[in-house]
C-alpha cells in the first residue's frame, strides 16, 4: 500500500465536505457504529467509518472514487445511531454529489439507475417503472434485470406498459434542464439575491421575499 | 364524526407497483372521514435518485408539487409513501434557508407563497383520527392473525426531520393492528433497512437484507409482515422469490396496513386489493380463522369454568355462614378463625 | 484606551465569585479565546448587585453591561440569584424609559465548570453590543441624579 | 493612602501576551499609587519578599497585585501583606492571567485591558478598610454523607483521629456499590472479603454513630457549626430490638418484591436484610411491597419476630445534630441504559447490566454464583460485553469516559472463563483505558491468557433470534461489519452522579457540574475541598473513580476535616454586612431577604433597627442590594467600593 504523506494533507476537501453537508467531520472518533449498523456494508469497498476517516485525512481521490458512496442506501441508520450526532448519511450523500460533479462513478450501475430515473421523470413528469427498467437496461446493457419478476407483475396489471404523463411534464423537464445549465449555482443565486436586495424587494428571480421565511409548518410542533 | 379534508400526494408507485396501497388507502380514508383532494397534475418527487444528484434538484421537484397544491388552495398534504414523505419534508426543511430556497426557485421559477405541511397517512390516522375511531369501524376483527409490523428505514428517520413515533422502536402500526384485533409480535427488526432503494442497481442486497427480515418474521411465527412503504413492499413481496432462491425458508404475504384495515372494516375486495399482492394472503387468513376458532373455544371453556367456580364459592360461603353461626353458639373462642375464613370466602 | 477606540467598546461584567467568576477562570485555564472588551467586577453573589450599579455603568458611559450568576437553585448563598433575577428583569423593563436600548444589558448564568459556555456568552454579548454600536453619550444625566437621590 | 502595584509576569504566562512593564508604568500614574513595578513571579518566595521589602521601603499602606485569579492566590498575598505589617484586607488583586493573557493574543489590547483592571483594583483599594476577624468555637464532630467505600474510609480515619463522626447512609446497609461487586480488579480478590471488615469497624467504632436508611434533610449554619437535620426513614422494625436473625425474611409472603441490592436479579421479600454481611444487620420493610402496609392484611413478620421488633406504625424520625464539618461521599448511579432502544431498551431479559452481572457472579448473590441466563436459567456459552453504553456518547448528553468500565469488563471476562471454562467472551470496545498500577497488564492477560476476543468497535444493534441474541457490531481494525450469536449480553453501563446529588448540593450550598458531580475547590490543588468552607468531597460524587482512588480521596477528605476540626477556635470572615444605625429606618426588608437569618431587629432608644449577627452572616450582600436606605453595607464590597470600580472604567 502507498505511504500517505501527512504533511501534504489536503484540508480543502475536508472543508468542502463539511461546508456542503453542514456536518463537523472532526467529531467522528471512529467508534464504528455506522459501519456496525450499515445494511449495505457487505457491498462496500470501504466501510462507512473508514470513509469518515478518509474525509478527515483529506483523501479526496480515494473517497470520491469509492464504490461505497454510490452503494449507500440512504437509510439513515448511521445518522440515527451516531453517538456524535453526525449526519453520516448526509455526508455520504454529499460525497456522492461531489463525485458526480467530478465525473467519478464508483458504481456504474447506480449512476445508470439514477440517470434512468431522472430521464423517466424528465420525459413524463412522473417516474414510470417499466420505462426506468427499459432505460436502465439500455444504459447498463444488463438486459435481463429483474425479468424474473415480469410474470408476477404484468398479469396483475401492476406495471403500466405506458407511462402516466402529466400535463406539466414540459415544466418538469425545464426544471431538469435549468439545473443542468447551472441556474441553481449557489454563487450565481447569491449574487442575484444581493443585487435584488440592493434594488429593493420584489426584484429577485425568486420574487416575493416575504414568503421566503419558513416553508415548513411543523417546525414549531 | 367530523370530516377532515387534506391534500393528497399518491406518489408514482401508486400508479403501478403499489396500486393495492393506493386503492386501500383511498378506501380507508373514505371510511374514516378523511376527504382526499389529490394535488392536480402532480409530478414525481424525485425519490432517492434526485437527492443523489443534488438536494436542490430534489427540492425543486418537491417545490413544484407544493406549488401545484398552492394553486388550488392545498397546503396540508398527506402521502402514503415514506420515500415521498421524506423528500417532500426535507425540501420544506431545506427551503427554510433563504439561499437554498432561492436556488430552488431558480429551477422552478414558481416560488412558494404559503406555508406547507406534509405528513404520512399513518401519522394522520394515529394522531388526528385516533385509534378509538379506527376501532369503532372494525366489523371483521383480525382475531387470531399473527402479524409483525415492519416500518423500514425512512418512516421515522432521521428523527429530527420526521418527528413521528420512536426512531428505533416505532409502535404506530403495531397499535393500529392491535385495534384491528391482530396479535402483534414484538419484531426486533422493525426499522432495519431492506435495501429497497438499491434493489435494482445492487441486486445482491435484496436476498441479504430483505431475506434477513423475512427469515426472522417467519421464525417468530408471523402469518404476515405488514408494511407502509411501497419500496419495502416491493422488495419483501415481489422479490421474495429472489430471497427464497438464496435460502429463505418461509413464504410470507406482505400486505400494506391499509389493506388489513380495509379488510377489518369489512370493505369490498376491490378496496382491499389483496389479489395484487405477489404472495397470496389466503394462507394467512386460513391460519387466522383456525386460531380464531381455537381462541373462541378456549374463551368459552374459561367462561364455563369461571361460572362453575363462582357457583361453588357461593355455595361454600353459604355453608360457612351457617357453620359460623353454630360454632359461635357452641364456642365463643372459635369466632375469629371462622370470621377470617368467611372473609377469605367472600374475597374469592 | 485611546488606541483601542476603534476596536473595543466599553463592556462591564458583574460576576458572582462562586459560579460565573469561576467559570470565567475555567475559560481562561482552558485558553478559550474571547473578545477583549469585557472588564469584570467581582461581587460575592449576583444578589449583591444593586440595579443602580448597572444604571450607573450605562449612564456613565458603558456600552453594555453583562451580569452573570449561578444557575438557578445552585446559588452558593441559597437564593441570592433568585432575587437578582427578579430585580434585574424589572430593571431590563425599565431601561427603555431612560432611553437605553435594553439589549445593552443581559443577565445570564454560568457555573464554575462551564468555561466553554462562558466563552460563548462573552462572544455573543460582545457581538450584540458591537451590533448596537457605541452608546450615545450622556453628558448630563439628570435621571442618574434622581436615582442617586432615591437610592441614598 | 500610599498604594503599591505589582504586575506579575507569571513567567511567560502573562508576560507572553501582556506588556507588564508598560502596565506598571501606567499604574504609577493612578491616584494614590506611590510605587509600581513588574515582577517575575509574585507568588514565589522572592516575589513575596520583594513585596514586603517595597511595603517597608515606600511606606505603602495598601497593595495591588495583578496576576492570576484571586480564587487562587488571594489568601497567599493577604498573608504576605500581613507579614509586612499591613491589615490583610488592605489588598486587592487584578486578574490579568485567566481574564486577560490566557484568553487573547492581541498584546496591545491585553496590555490596555490589564492596565484598566489594575486601575479598577486601585480605585477600590482606596476605599478599603482594615477588617478584623472574630473568633468562635468549633464543634468537633464530623458528618459523613454516604456509606460507600469512600464514606467508610473518611469516617474511620476521622474517628481514629479522635473526632466524633456521624455517618448517614440512604440504604438500609452501608457498603455502597463496592458491596455489590463480586471481585475487584486487577487482583481479582473478593470484594466483600476486603470491605466487610471495614464495615464491621464502622459498626463497632466508639466514635461513629451510624444512621442507616437515613437522609440529610437540611443543613444550616456554617463552617465549624453546621446544624443538620437527618431524616431517619421508617423501617417498620425497631432496630434496638431486632437481632438480625432473618426469620422474618424467611416467612414474608410477599416474595416478588424488587431486589434493590441485587439489581433486580431475582425477586426478594418485602422485609429484607439486604445481604448476609449487611451493616447494620437489621431488617427493614420496603413499604410499597409490604402486604400489610399496602393492603392492610398480613402481619406475618410481626407474628414470627422473636423479639417483637416489628412496628407497622413507625414513622420517619428527624434527628438534629451540630457538626463542625461535612464530608459528602454520595457516589454514583448507573445511567438509565433503557434509552438505548437498539439494545432492546430493557425488553430482552438476556441483556443485563454490568452490575446485574456482578450479582450473578457473586456467590452470595441470587444465583448462588452460577451464571444463568435470566430468560431460561441456562448457562451461557457465548457472552458479549458491550463497553461505553452511556459513556463517551454526546448524543445522550454523556460525553465523558466513566473511567472504570474497561477494567471491570476485563475482570468480568476473566470471571466468566473461571465460572464457565468452555465459554467464550467477546468484548466490543472503543479504546481500552487502563492507566493504573497493574491495570494494563490485566487487560492484556484477559486477552492473552483467558482468550477473550476484543473487538474494536461499537455495537449498532442487539436483537433476539430464537434463543440467541444477535449482536451486530463493527471491527474497525479489520474494517468490517461483524455479527456474534450470543447467549448473554452484558452492557458496561456508564455512570453518573447519584440521582439526588443535585438536591444534596443545594442543601450543602456547594456547586455541581452539568452531570451532577460536585465541584472541587480547585481542579488540581483543592481536589477534596469545595468552595463552601467546611464541606469536603470523597469518592465518585466528585468525579467517577475506582476503588483505590475513592479510598484515597476518603482519607484525604478526612485529613482535611481533621485539620479543620483540630482547632478549638476559628476566625470568622470579616467580609460581612454592617448597619449604620442612623441611616436604618427599621423597615425590616433585610431581615426578610437574608437567607441565613443573620439579621435581627433590635430596639435602639425606642426605634426598631437592624443588627447583623456577625457569626451567622455569610457575606452574600443580598441585604445590601435590598436596603432602600443604603444603611446596611457589605464590608469590603460596599456600594462605594463597587461604584469606584465602575467609575474607574467609565471615566476613561
Amino acid at each position: 500500500m502507498e505511504t500517505v504523506c501527512l504533511n501534504k494533507q489536503d484540508n480543502s476537501f475536508t472543508r468542502a465536505v463539511e461546508e456542503r453537508s453542514g456536518q463537523v467531520v472532526s467529531r467522528c472518533y471512529q467508534c464504528g457504529n455506522c459501519t456496525a449498523g450499515c445494511p449495505m456494508s457487505f457491498l462496500f469497498d470501504y466501510p462507512v467509518s473508514r470513509i469518515m476517516r478518509l474525509i478527515q485525512a483529506g483523501q479526496k481521490e480515494t473517497v470520491l472514487s469509492s464504490k461505497a458512496i454510490w452503494l449507500c442506501a440512504a437509510c439513515n441508520t448511521c445518522t440515527q445511531r451516531c453517538p456524535n450526532e453526525i449526519d453520516v448519511s448526509g455526508v455520504m450523500d454529499t460525497c456522492r454529489q461531489m463525485a458526480r460533479r467530478e465525473n467519478k462513478f464508483g458504481v456504474h450501475a447506480v449512476r445508470a439507475f439514477v440517470n434512468a430515473f431522472i430521464d423517466s421523470v424528465k420525459f413524463n413528469g412522473r417516474s414510470h417503472e417499466v420505462g426506468i427498467m427499459a432505460l436502465y437496461m439500455l444504459y447498463t446493457g444488463r438486459f435481463w434485470t429483474d425479468v424474473d419478476l415480469a410474470p408476477k407483475v404484468l398479469p396483475k396489471g401492476k406495471m403500466a406498459i405506458l407511462p402516466h404523463r402529466i400535463n406539466g411534464r414540459a415544466e418538469v423537464a425545464a426544471i431538469i434542464s435549468r439545473y443542468k445549465q447551472g441556474f441553481s449555482d449557489p454563487e450565481l443565486v447569491r449574487a442575484r439575491l444581493a443585487a435584488a436586495g440592493g434594488q429593493g424587494a420584489g426584484a429577485s428571480a425568486g420574487g416575493d421575499k416575504g414568503s421566503r421565511a419558513g416553508h415548513g409548518k411543523e417546525a414549531a410542533s | 364524526m367530523s370530516k377532515i379534508t387534506l391534500g393528497y400526494f399518491p406518489g408514482c408507485s401508486g400508479l403501478g407497483t403499489s396500486a393495492e396501497y393506493e386503492k386501500s388507502t383511498r378506501a380507508v380514508c373514505r371510511e374514516l372521514g378523511i376527504d382526499l383532494r389529490e394535488i392536480p397534475d402532480w409530478n414525481c418527487c424525485g425519490s432517492t435518485p434526485a437527492h443523489t444528484v443534488d438536494p436542490v434538484l430534489s427540492s425543486a421537484f418537491s417545490a413544484r408539487v407544493f406549488a401545484q397544491g398552492e394553486q388550488v388552495g392545498i397546503t396540508d398534504v398527506i402521502t402514503p409513501c415514506p420515500s415521498c414523505l421524506s423528500n417532500l419534508r426535507n425540501a420544506l426543511r431545506h427551503m427554510d434557508d433563504e439561499l437554498f430556497a432561492a436556488r430552488v426557485d431558480a429551477l422552478t421559477e414558481r416560488p412558494l407563497k404559503q406555508e406547507h405541511s406534509i405528513k404520512s397517512v399513518l401519522q394522520v390516522i394515529v394522531e388526528d383520527i385516533g385509534l378509538d375511531s379506527v376501532k369503532a369501524r372494525v366489523r371483521k376483527p383480525l382475531t387470531g392473525l399473527k402479524a409483525v409490523a415492519y416500518y423500514g428505514c425512512l418512516m421515522n428517520r432521521p428523527e429530527k426531520v420526521m418527528r413521528f413515533d420512536d426512531p428505533e422502536n416505532p409502535v404506530a402500526m403495531d397499535q393500529v393492528l392491535e385495534v384491528l384485533g391482530a396479535e402483534v409480535l414484538p419484531f426486533p427488526l422493525k426499522v432495519d433497512c431492506c435495501g429497497g432503494s438499491m434493489s435494482i442497481p445492487a441486486r445482491r442486497s435484496t436476498p441479504h437484507l430483505a431475506g434477513k427480515i423475512l427469515d426472522l418474521a417467519g421464525e417468530m411465527g408471523a402469518d404476515v409482515v405488514v408494511v407502509a412503504c411501497p419500496l419495502c413492499q416491493m422488495n419483501l413481496d415481489l422479490r421474495q422469490g429472489q430471497s427464497r432462491a438464496a435460502g429463505l425458508k418461509y413464504t410470507l404475504p406482505v400486505p400494506y396496513f391499509t389493506q388489513l384495515m380495509a379488510y377489518a372494516f369489512g370493505l369490498s375486495d376491490a378496496d382491499t386489493a389483496f389479489k395484487l399482492l405477489a404472495e397470496d394472503i389466503a394462507p394467512a387468513f386460513t391460519c387466522m380463522s383456525r386460531r380464531s376458532d381455537e381462541i373462541k373455544a378456549e374463551e368459552a371453556r374459561k367462561a364455563v369454568l369461571a361460572e362453575e367456580k363462582a357457583r361453588a364459592a357461593a355455595e361454600k360461603a353459604a355453608k360457612t355462614q351457617a357453620g359460623t353461626e353454630t360454632a359461635a353458639e357452641k364456642q365463643p373462642g372459635g369466632k375469629s378463625r371462622a370470621n377470617s375464613a368467611s372473609a377469605a370466602g367472600g374475597a374469592a | 484606551m485611546s488606541v483601542l477606540n476603534t476596536k473595543e467598546l466599553r463592556i462591564i461584567g458583574f460576576l458572582c465569585n462562586w459560579c460565573s467568576y469561576g467559570g470565567a477562570d475555567t475559560a481562561g485555564v482552558g485558553r478559550f479565546t474571547q473578545p477583549t472588551d469585557l472588564r469584570v467586577v467581582r461581587v460575592p453573589c449576583s444578589g449583591r448587585i444593586n440595579p443602580l450599579f448597572i444604571l450607573k455603568s450605562l449612564l456613565g458611559g458603558a456600552d453594555g453591561v453583562l451580569v452573570s450568576g449561578c444557575h438557578p437553585r445552585d446559588c452558593h448563598y441559597a437564593e441570592g440569584n433568585f432575587y437578582a433575577r427578579r430585580r434585574l428583569e424589572l430593571l431590563k423593563g425599565f431601561l427603555p424609559v431612560l432611553g437605553i436600548d435594553p439589549r445593552r444589558f443581559e443577565y445570564t448564568w454560568v457555573s464554575a465548570s462551564e468555561g466553554q459556555r462562558w466563552q460563548h456568552v462573552v462572544e455573543a454579548f460582545t457581538a450584540q453590543i458591537h451590533g448596537l454600536g457605541p452608546a450615545r453619550g450622556w453628558p448630563e444625566a439628570p435621571e442618574l441624579e434622581i436615582l442617586n437621590a432615591v437610592a441614598r | 493612602m500610599r498604594i503599591g502595584v505589582f504586575i506579575c509576569h507569571c513567567g511567560s504566562n502573562i508576560a507572553g501576551t501582556v506588556d507588564c512593564a508598560a502596565v506598571a508604568a501606567k499604574a504609577a500614574t493612578y491616584p494614590d499609587v506611590a510605587y509600581a513595578t513588574d515582577i517575575m513571579y509574585a507568588c514565589a518566595e522572592p516575589g513575596q519578599d520583594a513585596i514586603i521589602a517595597a511595603i517597608k521601603e515606600h511606606q505603602l499602606s495598601g497593595v495591588v497585585v495583578a496576576s492570576c485569579t484571586p480564587r487562587m492566590h488571594e489568601p497567599t498575598f493577604r498573608k504576605t501583606v500581613e507579614r509586612a505589617g499591613l491589615n490583610r484586607y488592605m489588598f486587592e488583586m487584578a486578574n490579568i492571567r485567566e481574564h486577560v493573557s490566557w484568553i487573547g493574543k492581541d498584546i496591545e489590547a491585553n496590555t490596555n485591558k490589564a492596565a484598566e483592571l489594575v486601575r479598577m483594583a486601585a480605585a477600590k483599594l482606596r476605599l478599603n478598610k482594615e477588617l478584623k476577624p472574630k473568633s468562635f468555637p468549633v464543634t468537633k464532630r464530623l458528618l459523613v454523607v454516604g456509606g460507600g467505600v469512600a464514606g467508610i474510609q473518611a469516617a474511620l480515619d476521622a474517628a481514629d483521629a479522635g473526632l466524633e463522626v456521624i455517618l448517614v447512609e440512604k440504604q438500609p446497609t452501608i457498603g455502597g456499590k463496592m458491596a455489590k461487586l463480586d471481585k475487584t480488579f486487577p487482583t481479582v480478590d473478593c470484594s466483600s472479603c476486603i470491605l466487610g471488615p471495614r464495615m464491621v469497624d464502622v459498626a463497632q467504632h466508639p466514635n461513629i454513630t451510624l444512621y442507616a436508611y437515613s437522609e440529610v434533610e437540611s443543613v444550616s449554619g456554617y463552617v465549624g457549626n453546621f446544624d443538620v437535620k437527618i431524616r431517619k426513614k421508617a423501617s417498620y422494625v425497631d432496630w434496638v430490638k431486632c437481632t438480625g436473625c432473618g426469620l422474618c425474611t424467611e416467612k414474608c409472603p410477599a416474595r416478588k418484591s424488587y431486589d434493590r441490592f441485587n439489581e433486580g436479579v431475582g425477586p426478594t421479600t418485602a422485609i429484607i436484610i439486604p445481604f448476609p454481611q449487611a451493616i447494620p444487620k437489621k431488617a427493614s420493610i420496603e413499604r410499597e411491597h409490604c402486604r400489610l402496609l399496602t393492603g392492610g392484611k398480613c402481619g406475618v413478620c410481626a407474628k414470627v419476630c422473636p423479639t417483637g421488633a416489628i412496628n407497622y406504625a413507625m414513622e420517619d424520625e428527624i434527628i438534629e445534630a451540630r457538626v463542625g464539618g461535612i464530608v459528602a461521599a454520595t457516589g454514583y448511579d448507573l445511567i438509565d441504559w433503557k434509552i438505548y432502544e437498539e439494545y432492546g431498551g430493557g425488553r430482552y431479559p438476556d441483556v443485563v447490566t454490568s452490575l446485574q452481572y456482578e450479582r450473578m457472579l457473586s456467590a452470595s448473590g441470587p444465583t448462588g454464583g452460577h451464571i444463568k441466563r435470566p430468560s431460561d436459567g441456562v448457562e451461557p456459552k457465548d457472552v458479549v460485553f458491550i463497553q461505553c453504553v452511556g459513556s463517551r456518547d454526546p448524543s445522550i448528553g454523556r460525553p465523558y469516559c466513566s473511567g472504570f468500565c474497561c477494567m471491570y469488563t476485563a475482570k468480568q471476562a476473566i470471571l466468566t472463563k473461571d465460572h464457565i471454562p468452555d465459554s467464550q467472551s467477546y468484548v466490543f470496545y472503543m479504546d481500552i483505558r487502563s492507566p493504573g498500577k497493574g491495570y494494563d497488564e490485566f487487560t492484556r492477560r484477559v486477552q492473552e491468557e483467558y482468550k477473550a476476543r476484543y473487538i474494536r468497535g461499537r455495537v449498532s444493534l442487539v436483537y433476539p433470534k430464537g434463543n440467541k441474541l444477535i449482536v451486530r457490531g463493527a471491527d474497525t481494525l479489520m474494517g468490517v461489519q461483524v455479527e456474534v450469536e450470543a447467549d448473554l449480553v452484558v452492557l458496561a453501563v456508564g455512570a453518573e452522579a447519584a440521582s439526588e446529588s443535585a438536591k444534596l448540593a443545594e442543601k450543602l450550598r456547594i456547586s455541581y457540574d452539568s452531570y451532577g458531580f460536585f465541584m472541587e475547590g480547585h481542579p488540581k490543588l483543592k481536589p477534596v475541598e469545595t468552595n463552601t468552607a467546611g464541606v469536603f468531597l470523597a469518592g465518585a460524587c466528585q468525579g467517577l473513580k475506582d476503588i483505590p482512588s475513592s479510598v484515597a480521596q476518603g482519607s484525604a477528605a478526612a485529613a482535611k476535616a481533621i485539620g479543620l476540626l483540630s482547632r478549638d477556635m476559628l476566625d470568622s470572615d470579616p467580609q460581612i454586612a454592617f448597619v449604620s444605625a442612623n441611616r436604618c429606618v427599621g423597615c425590616g426588608k433585610c431581615i426578610e431577604v437574608c437567607p441565613f437569618k443573620a439579621i435581627q431587629e433590635i430596639d435602639l432608644r425606642g426605634q426598631p433597627k437592624a443588627e447583623v449577627i456577625e457569626t451567622v452572616c455569610q457575606g452574600c450582600g443580598l441585604c445590601n442590594a435590598t436596603c432602600p436606605q443604603g444603611a446596611i453595607q457589605l464590608s469590603h464590597f460596599t456600594d462605594n467600593q463597587i461604584l469606584a470600580e465602575v467609575e474607574a472604567l467609565c471615566r476613561f
